[in-house]
């Protein structure tokens, strides 16, 4: 009950804070016109959840901060690596088909983890499941990258998440 | 699609935004591109990325199309009393100058209810025609 | 001058991308061109906004990248199950 | 003043090359699991580039804020796409060409 309640407290918060970065008026009939807007799309979004019992929560940390900065420089140097492969002439990749050991217990950091995985050139998601992972990737090194767990540790995880 | 967790996942926190974008589009009409029409696209378009990814059971669920034949005539009726409205306070038809003491702001809140109209009518009937899209009577 | 350049690389890109989807061989490969031409079209508009100097096409930029997931998702639903009315198993 | 315009003129084109170099990587690649990869290119730092190198000729306003966030949904909404193609692709049973020798 009272997750609900901050969830949608939290994503009303999000979502007029987006009206207001998106129309950037400070009229009273746009802010009301705004506050209009985000309830309804939040009590759709309520009903939405209440239908397929699936909520989702939305936080922002610090940890996730991080993280970003970590993926962004994982992503840049696999882009400098996958446009040095478009280039090289001859034999220039090792397709893998691999599977890895899923170490995500909740269903948010599962999908932060595959979501990285797919955004960095080099190695796509293919399939995500409870108990695996399975990733095609270009090249044996990013496929030697990802198997050294480095990623997989960077993901942030909130085991609070679990109780939706 | 149901099976693919990413999808769902990317779903649910794309759909408020997409709604949002939609409503947004509605009116800041004057301001910028959109309108009335872009509006109901947009907004029929998160409704459908919905459908897609939960299956129709869920979508029917969420907006039974009973209700949705009601908002259709809804946007109409908004359109039309407007027009009657500005009739019986002595102007023409859709005459928007007589709904203020001002013809400018008269102009403003009478373009901004036909909008919703339209914005209204649009979506729903483009989920109507989603709807007799997935329909398995006819097909089989 | 660096924006005719960008909308020329962009529109580059596009035609190989179109390409690939003329000539790909499975379905797949068609889709994930078009993915691409998607991308790629949200970035022509954004910079042919600031190019114009009408910051408020970025709007449709906006618009088309949100709704360019949407495509593929239907596309996608359609060429697995032949159909929109199925669910799909579940997991 | 000139100095930002050099630098957002950098990011654009670099954006610009690594466009290029996506489009000739669906090319070059040999089957569909790989030019994923390739359009991984086009979708991550070709985008990232353009927005900057934009945000930089726009100064601080609304419209790099809204620059800003097509980036951020391109962010969410491409990995997605990307997951979805594949994993549709590997149910409906489409082989991939692997290295023989692992």
């Amino acid at each position: 009950m009272s997750y609900t309640v901050k969830h949608n407290i939290s994503l009303t918060v999000l979502l007029f804070a987006l009206w207001f970065g998106l129309s950037g008026l400070f009229d009273v009939l746009m802010l009301s016109l705004g506050i209009a807007s985000t309830l309804l799309v939040v009590y759709f979004s309520y009903r939405m959840d209440t239908i397929d019992r699936q909520k989702h929560p939305a936080r922002l940390t610090l940890q996730l901060l991080r993280f970003w900065l970590f993926l962004s420089r994982e992503v840049i140097s696999a882009n400098i690596d996958v446009v040095r492969r478009i280039f090289r002439p001859g034999k220039n990749i090792s397709p893998q088909l691999f599977q890895l050991p899923m170490t995500k217990k909740t269903d948010l950091a599962r999908v932060i983890y595959a979501n990285s995985i797919t955004l960095t050139p080099g190695t796509v998601c293919v399939k995500v499941n409870r108990k695996a992972i399975t990733v095609h990737s270009l090249s044996k090194e990013s496929a030697d990258d990802l198997r050294s767990g480095r990623m997989a540790d960077a993901v942030p995880e909130d085991e609070r998440d679990e109780e939706t | 699609m149901k099976h693919n967790l990413v999808l769902r996942f990317i779903t649910k926190y794309l759909f408020p935004v997409i709604a949002l974008f939609a409503l947004y589009v509605q009116f800041h009409g004057d301001y910028g591109p959109g309108g009335g029409f872009q509006a109901g696209v947009i907004l029929s378009v998160a409704f459908i990325l919905y459908a897609m990814v939960f299956g129709m059971e869920s979508m029917e669920k969420v907006l039974p199309l009973g209700l949705l034949r009601t908002l259709a005539s809804t946007g109409v009726l908004i359109y039309a009393a407007t027009g009657v409205t500005t009739l019986l306070m002595g102007g023409n038809f859709l005459d928007y100058d007589i709904l203020s003491q001002l013809p400018i702001q008269g102009q403003h809140i009478g373009i901004m209810i036909i909008e919703l109209g339209v914005g209204i009518t649009v979506s729903a009937v483009m989920l109507i025609i989603f709807y007799a899209f997935t329909d398995r009577r006819n097909y089989d | 001058m660096i924006f005719t350049v960008a909308t020329f690389a962009i529109l580059v890109t596009i035609s190989l991308g179109l390409a690939r989807a003329l000539m790909g061989p499975t379905v797949y490969d068609r889709i994930l061109a078009v993915n691409m031409v998607g991308t790629k079209t949200v970035l022509l508009i954004a910079v042919f906004a600031v190019l114009s100097g009408r910051t408020n096409m970025i709007d449709i930029a906006l618009t088309y990248a949100l709704i360019n997931l949407v495509g593929v998702v239907a596309v996608l639903k359609f060429v697995e199950q032949g159909n929109f009315y199925t669910d799909g198993e579940d997991d | 003043m000139i100095f930002v315009e050099i630098i957002s003129w950098i990011f654009i084109f670099t954006g610009a090359l690594l466009g290029i170099a996506g489009g000739i990587g669906i090319h070059r690649f040999p089957d569909f699991y790989s030019r994923l990869h390739a359009v991984g290119i086009t979708d991550t730092m070709c985008a990232g580039c353009f927005i900057i190198g934009l945000c930089l000729q726009t100064g601080f306003t609304i419209a790099s804020l809204k620059l800003l966030l097509i980036f951020v949904f391109l962010f969410f909404s491409c990995p997605t796409a990307t997951h979805a193609l594949a994993d549709t692709a590997m149910l409906s049973g489409l082989k991939a060409r692997l290295d023989k020798e692992q």
